[in-house]
């Protein structure tokens, strides 16, 4: 967590927030929708020239936070994900298109019994990186260990499965208590990786400070939090491919400093820069950048019902918002989500008024309203009330956060409301949030596949993230529909209505979707930035 | 004195409980507490009673309290949540940076600091004097993070002598540790520096006026044997002083500079630890920061009663 | 004890009042240094005609000397300046009134502590050690987040973080001054507890007390800039040095001036009270030389 | 027959220090007569200044009892025992350090009255006065501040606010001792033109033979906490008996300032025994030519050189000269008889 220089882009704090994820929050396309994510934009500023790979070398990645204890059976960080995706491989994962894709599976699963059973097939000739073969049993031994470890972080997500077993040396079969059309999707994250039973059995409880899982590196050493060094796994089935000789990650919290740090060469691919660096660095022949947009979202909550508590019942607090509801409307017209994106941070972010991510197959545009000052202030005179409006609006500490409340401060100012910026430290803000006690919070969600996940909780009476305390039947209604409907056509027929609604400003006025961002050497071939924001080094190498 | 070493001892053993109580409390004190903060977004109400459960947060603080010192006292400090690493072992990886931070820090603010002074204080209402004492409350002024930015920018990014940041351990790679601790080192250091030349210039000068001074120098002592043995020896007391509570402060004040230099030591722990809710690495980080602070007070008192006796019989007369 | 010199007092009188006078330059310019400050702080709007607070999205992160901008812009389009003479309001508010809030505070109970030892004086003593026990950075960290962010949380944690030392200080003076023999005279003469602390004590310890306040305040300063880096100080968009040059950090590479005038602020403020603080010391009590 | 003005009976004060305790003053008896200086004269560390600051309550006796007038003061609250700081003031040794260095000179001396709340406001600037100018200060100095006058100046200004109330015994501990000689006889001639004019008792504190012999009509010798000897002025300064007493005489007094540690320090082979560990016989025994087996075992008691007797029995029969050696007594009863 950085301390001082807090400068990061909000995705590093919300994405630490929400690496604390189920093992489904990878972002792609669900795998049952034919529909493409490639509108997510994987741009490198430098074409990548077919030069020759040389074969060694040392990998160094600086990353904005450190990933908690290696384990994938509890791990819930962002960071975390990076790095099992270059050790820890699962029985799918995610193509440069976005779409799941076997891994140590051989094949997408062959679904029956309506839904009900998955059966998988496994790659042959896998080994782990301590040399154990990977078989059935070993399938059967982590999702069991996801499902029932007490710490497991992916047990929610895999709540839906009743049995795993080994029906052959080579395949598995899950039986489910309801049908999950998410199911390969979760298996792409983390609740997919195989662990080695041999490893857990000697590691136990320690496992993530030894993990062994199959995968192009393997874990060699953490000598400290922020330190994790792998190194090319001998036991690797596709090691050929594998050029690099070792793979580190290092943790730099302070953007400032990342860059200097891949100036001097002491790092050579950074995933810690601030947007204005990255920025700088795409005039510079011998870096090359990558973007990609993914469901990552930011918005502004509105406290307009949680006056006591989010597990209370609804109530109105005693602010303009909850008061005068139409005031949304007018605070949303009062801001240009473009001012912001372009002041803060350089641009790179989508601006979007709507939970759902442009990638997402479920999203339909619905075009957002542009900043319009005279109609902000219409309605509010309609409303009656006395202007400068008071607003607090609450922004997790960093210099970026402090800014975009400083640019919709300026902004709202000239439709007469007078926003004050508290920049407030993180976990404080949250527990803010959660008992109601503030007025209008900026915050994030890291995004998920499913439509349903980006918006029922946060609207949902009683949920924990529901800050704002929002009650709209209309919207209960059409997420129930959204769940139940079968199809991916029906259901975006549906999420057209959700969205159209979630426009109406119920409690959240969305801002824009977060972009990644990727600088690497121009001299590091091969690195491929998956739209879920994921960097995989399995074929990267440097070519002089 | 040893009655005095048994009642300081107590005193500190006292401040130390109060310290570990005061720890314990404002750790809770925090709003947000580590269950929400572990199980993060999406936290399920189980997960939470999992954490919870195995945190003991359920129980009342009093008994946690105890718990706590249960386990302290088997000399198990927990396992942080953060890193599921045990807190022993995370604190073991990075005392060792910090602690290397703060003695070359103080090595360097003794290698320039002692000199300086004695030189100002010899040179009394001359040039060098004020040129040196102007150079000591600039060091003092100077905003440590700013310092530290400054010399990056000039050293690493303009020129590259020296690296922006990054730790290896000495015992891997001697020179190359030596490299990284220049710049956190000036910055650390240069206050340390300031407040011993100060020091140690207004003692020089006190101790120069003294009498026995004088009469050694009416003795026709050489200059050199005035000055090194009668009045260096009786400025030390305060010298040792300084640079024992220095110790402490910098033990303590480390995190700003490990931060801009990226080095993994305690410092920069705690902080994470405060914004992670990491309830176990924080009590032991903070208690082991007291308890350093308290040992070296300590030993401080004991050395400064040694070397001036009349500090024992404070206390003596009603 | 006091030394009865036979040295010529003349000569001695000469050579100080040399030594004293070069020394007054620096502490009379850090004086003038401070008042100039100070009138910064108070005619802020007069000398500039911009808003320290009003953004310009179309003229982000200008270079000095450019568009009409002394200094330049910041990335929010705002004066920088403006910014740096406003930011003496808040910056010196945060100095000046965490250093009376300590001492206030601290006075008292150090009086107290050092007259009447024993007890009193080891429940204090173990009290302030446990805050010193603790890092400023925790401490000030913790009280924002329990108070939450703003220039008078920011204040308090300064103040309180002050409390310790000045306790010790003003404890050690009592200790010493009890033993004095005009306070054993006024003991002698009948005089009752509250008199000896506040006319015997107090006015005794000023000195160090003043001297200790010159060097607090520039100390806060230094602090309030780093509470800005956690972003527990001073509140946006208030402009206040600290938060300028965290801000900045973000921009070291596109636009350094904004980190380093800022850090040139901070350092020729602490400078001028160090240099006044300094000369006061020498003033007060002429045995420090 | 009246009380004594002061009467101490087996006054003792100990201090505990981290090595052990410390016997400051032992069994010290002494009376003072109205209108009577008794010397109390002793090495640095005998306990003299002990006994004085015991007297004006600055210290707590650790047994025995302090009497004025009759009245025992010794466990007197805060309170009550403020009509009886009014009699007793004291004059310190260090006139640099004894007066509030924040305080002009009219308010140091006015501030006694005011916290004894003597006369009004027009009252108390008169007895300010009347006393600076008892004390041989001109009015000018009333507005000065102690950091602008001479040592002597002050020392004149110690003594009139210890004097401005009126006190019946003034405890003067060294007061000239501090002072350049030439402004010695002064503070010195002055105390003894005030003392003939305001009729006050006094206790003088002094190491300086010279000084007792000058002032006072009764001399008690101190050595490690008790009296070794006491008597009349000619009785002790000139035919003093006791070992310690004669090594104190034979001292020659220089009169050079810089040399005065030298005249605190007896001709007596030795230094004085560490306090934490005093002899168990006569205090003295370490050190003295006289010792025998006896002094080294057994502890002297104070004894009337001519009669023999013990204390209260000898100052019935208005012996009082006594001193505490087994072997003077041994001898000295030989004489008398």
């Amino acid at each position: 967590m950085p301390f001082i220089f807090r400068h990061r882009n909000t995705s590093a704090k919300k994405g630490r927030l929400a690496g604390v994820l189920i093992g489904a929050s990878l972002v792609l396309a669900s795998c049952s929708s034919g529909s493409s994510s490639s509108t997510a934009a994987t741009t490198a500023s430098t074409a990548a020239p077919a030069a020759t790979i040389k074969n060694g070398g040392q990998i160094i990645v600086g990353l904005p936070a450190a990933p908690e204890a290696l384990d994938p059976a509890t791990e819930a960080t962002y960071y975390g994900r990076i790095v099992f995706a270059n050790m820890c491989l699962g029985l799918y994962g995610i193509s440069s298109a976005g779409l799941p894709t076997p891994v140590l599976a051989s094949a997408a699963p062959v679904i029956s019994d309506g839904g009900l059973t998955y059966t998988i097939t496994l790659r042959s000739g896998v080994k782990f990186n301590d040399g154990t073969p990977l078989n059935a049993a070993a399938v059967v031994t982590s999702l069991t260990r996801d499902q029932t470890l007490p710490t497991s972080a992916r047990a929610s997500a895999l709540k839906d499965i009743v049995s795993v077993t080994a029906t052959g040396t080579d395949t598995v079969q899950l039986k489910l208590a309801s049908p999950d059309s998410a199911l390969t999707t979760i298996l792409a994250g983390r609740s997919g990786i195989v662990v080695s039973p041999t490893a857990l059995a000697k590691e136990g409880a320690n496992f993530g400070q030894q993990p062994v899982c199959v995968g192009p590196f393997m874990f060699s050493s953490r000598p400290s939090l922020d330190q994790i060094n792998l190194v090319k796994s001998p036991y690797f089935y596709d090691a050929s491919k594998v050029h690099a000789a070792s793979l580190d990650f290092t943790v730099i919290t302070d953007p400032s400093t990342c860059y200097s740090n891949l100036l001097s060469g002491a790092i050579n691919v950074a995933a810690c820069l601030a947007p204005n660096d990255v920025a700088l660095l795409k005039s510079n022949s011998a870096y090359q950048t990558q973007t990609v947009i993914t469901n990552a979202y930011a918005g502004l909550d509105i406290n307009v019902g949680n006056a006591n508590g989010y597990n209370k019942p609804s109530a109105a607090p005693n602010n303009p918002f909850a008061q005068h509801p139409s005031l949304m409307k007018a605070f949303e017209l009062s801001i240009s989500r473009k001012t912001i994106n372009n002041v803060v941070f350089s641009g790179i972010n989508q601006p979007g008024c709507t939970p759902l991510a442009p990638s997402s197959p479920y999203h339909t545009s619905i075009g957002c309203t542009h900043r319009n000052i005279a109609e902000a202030k219409a309605i509010i005179a309609a409303t009656g009330v006395s202007t400068p409006i008071p607003v607090t609006l609450m922004e997790p500490t960093g210099t970026l956060n402090t800014q975009e409340g400083e640019v919709i401060a300026s902004e709202a100012a000239q439709a007469g409301f007078n926003v004050t910026v508290q920049s407030t430290e993180f976990t404080t803000a949250l527990a803010a949030a959660e008992s109601g006690n503030y007025e209008m919070f900026a915050i994030g969600w890291s995004g998920r596949v499913d439509p349903d996940q980006n918006i029922t909780p946060f609207y949902a009476p009683g949920s924990a993230l529901n800050y704002t305390g929002v009650q709209d039947p209309t919207l209960q209604s059409l997420l129930v529909q959204g769940r139940t409907a079968t199809t991916v056509s029906a259901r975006k027929a549906v999420y057209a209505q959700v969205e159209k609604r979630l426009a109406s400003d119920l409690g959240i006025i969305y801002l824009y979707h977060e972009a990644f961002q990727l600088a690497t050497s121009a001299k590091l071939q091969g690195v491929s930035f998956t739209p879920d924001g994921i960097i995989h080094f399995a074929n990267a190498g440097f070519t002089a | 004195m040893k009655r005095y070493l048994y009642r300081r001892a107590g005193a500190s053993f006292i401040t130390l409980v109060l310290a570990s109580m005061v720890v314990f409390a404002g750790v809770r004190a925090l709003p947000g507490n580590m269950a929400v903060a572990l199980s993060g977004e999406n936290g399920s109400a189980a997960a939470i009673a999992a954490i919870t459960k195995e945190y003991g947060l359920d129980k009342p603080i009093v008994v946690q309290y105890f718990d706590w010192v249960k386990q302290l006292l088997s000399g198990n400090l927990g396992i942080s949540p953060q890193t599921g690493q045990s807190v022993v072992s995370e604190i073991a990886q990075r005392l060792p940076v910090t602690i290397e931070l703060t003695l070359l820090s103080i090595a360097f603010g003794i290698v320039v600091g002692i000199p300086t002074g004695i030189y100002a204080a010899l040179r009394r209402g001359k040039a060098a004097d004020y040129a040196s004492n102007s150079i000591a409350i600039f060091g003092l002024s100077i905003p440590s993070f700013w310092f530290g930015i400054l010399l990056i920018l000039l050293f690493s990014v303009r020129s590259h002598i020296l690296p922006s940041s990054g730790f290896v351990s000495f015992f891997s790679n001697p020179l190359g540790n030596l490299k990284d601790m220049v710049m956190p080192v000036v910055v650390l250091g240069s206050g340390v520096a300031a407040i011993l030349m100060r020091q140690m210039r207004s003692g020089m000068l006190e101790t120069l006026r003294s009498d026995y001074v004088r009469t050694a120098r009416a003795k026709g002592l050489p200059e050199r044997v005035v000055i090194g043995k009668h009045a260096l020896r009786n400025s030390v007391t305060a010298v040792v002083t300084i640079i024992g509570l220095q110790f402490g402060v910098l033990l303590s004040g480390v995190a700003v500079t490990e931060q801009v230099f990226l080095l993994p030591g305690i410092g920069q722990l705690t902080i994470d630890s405060v914004f992670q809710r990491d309830y176990p690495t924080l009590q032991a980080l903070a208690l082991l920061i007291a308890f350093s602070y308290i040992v070296i007070n300590f030993l401080v008192d004991v050395a400064y009663s040694y070397l001036n006796p009349r500090v024992r019989l404070v206390g003596a007369s009603k | 004890m006091t030394d009865i010199s036979v040295a010529p007092p003349k000569v001695r009188r000469q050579r100080r009042r040399l030594g004293v006078f070069m020394k007054r330059k620096v502490a009379v310019a850090g004086g003038l240094g401070i008042v100039l400050i100070f009138l910064l702080a108070i005619f802020a709007p007069v000398l500039t005609q911009y808003s320290p607070t009003a953004t310009d999205f179309s003229h982000l992160l200008a270079p000095p000397f450019s568009s009409g901008h002394l200094f330049g812009t910041d990335q929010l389009g705002r004066d920088t300046f403006a910014r740096l003479i406003y930011g003496t309001q808040s910056t010196l508010e945060v100095g000046v009134v965490a250093t009376l809030f300590g001492t206030a505070v601290a006075v008292p109970i150090g009086i107290i502590s050092g007259y009447y030892r024993g007890w009193v004086d080891s429940v204090i003593m173990r009290i302030t050690d446990v805050i010193l026990a603790f890092p400023f950075l925790v401490i000030a960290v913790g009280l924002a987040a329990i108070l939450g962010p703003s220039l008078r949380n920011a204040i308090l944690a300064l103040g309180i973080a002050q409390i310790p030392g000045v306790i010790r200080i003003a404890r050690a003076e009592a200790l010493g001054l009890r033993e004095q023999e005009f306070v054993q005279a006024a003991v002698a003469s009948g005089a009752s507890d509250p008199t000896i602390l506040v006319k015997y004590l107090f006015p005794n310890m000023l000195s160090p007390l003043v001297v200790q306040a010159s060097v607090a305040i520039p100390g806060a300063i230094l602090g309030s800039a780093l509470l800005s880096f956690l972003g527990v100080g001073v509140q946006p968009p208030t402009p206040a040095w600290g938060s300028m040059l965290a801000t900045a950090q973000t921009y070291l590479y596109q636009d350094y001036w904004l980190a380093v005038l800022p850090g040139l602020a901070i350092l020729l403020t602490t400078l001028c009270f160090n240099f006044f603080g300094d000369g006061l010391r020498d003033a007060l009590d002429p045995s420090i030389g | 027959m009246n009380p004594p003005l002061l009467k101490i009976d087996n006054l003792s004060v100990s201090f505990s220090v981290p090595g052990g305790t410390v016997n400051a003053v032992r069994d010290v008896n002494l009376e003072i007569g109205r209108g009577e200086i008794l010397g109390l004269v002793g090495e640095t560390g005998s306990g003299k200044t002990t006994v004085g600051k015991a007297v004006v309550r600055l210290l707590e006796p650790t047994s025995g009892a302090i009497a004025i007038d009759g009245v025992d003061i010794t466990h007197l609250s805060r309170r009550s025992m403020r009509p009886y700081r009014r009699q007793i003031q004291m004059v310190f040794q260090d006139p640099y350090s004894s007066l509030n260095p924040r305080m002009s000179v009219e308010q140091l001396i006015a501030h006694p009255l005011a916290i004894h709340g003597i006369g009004g406001r027009s009252e108390r600037v008169k007895l300010v006065r009347e006393i600076v100018e008892k004390v041989g200060l001109s009015k000018a100095v009333l507005g000065r501040y102690p950091g602008e006058m001479s040592g002597g100046q002050r020392q004149r200004v110690g003594l009139a606010r210890a004097l401005v109330l009126s006190p019946a015994l003034l405890v003067a501990d060294e007061p000239v001792s501090a002072l350049d000689v030439s402004v010695q006889a002064g503070i010195l001639n002055l105390l003894v033109d005030l003392q003939q004019e305001l009729g006050f008792s006094c206790l003088f504190i002094t190491h300086d033979l010279g000084v007792a012999e000058h002032l006072c009509d009764r001399v008690a010798v101190m050595y490690l906490g008790e009296i070794v000897e006491i008597g009349r002025r000619e009785e002790v300064l000139v035919h003093g008996e006791h070992p310690y007493t004669k090594s104190l005489l034979e001292a020659v007094p220089i009169p050079d300032p810089t040399i005065q540690r030298g005249r605190e320090r007896a001709t007596l082979p030795g230094d004085p025994p560490d306090p934490l560990s005093p002899p168990v016989g006569c205090a003295l025994s370490p050190r003295c030519p006289l010792a025998d087996l006896r002094c080294e075992q057994e502890h002297p008691s104070l004894m009337a050189m001519r009669s023999g007797q013990t204390t209260s029995e000898a100052l019935l029969g208005g012996d009082d000269h006594m001193v505490r050696c087994h072997r003077i007594q041994e001898a000295g009863l030989l004489v008398g008889s």
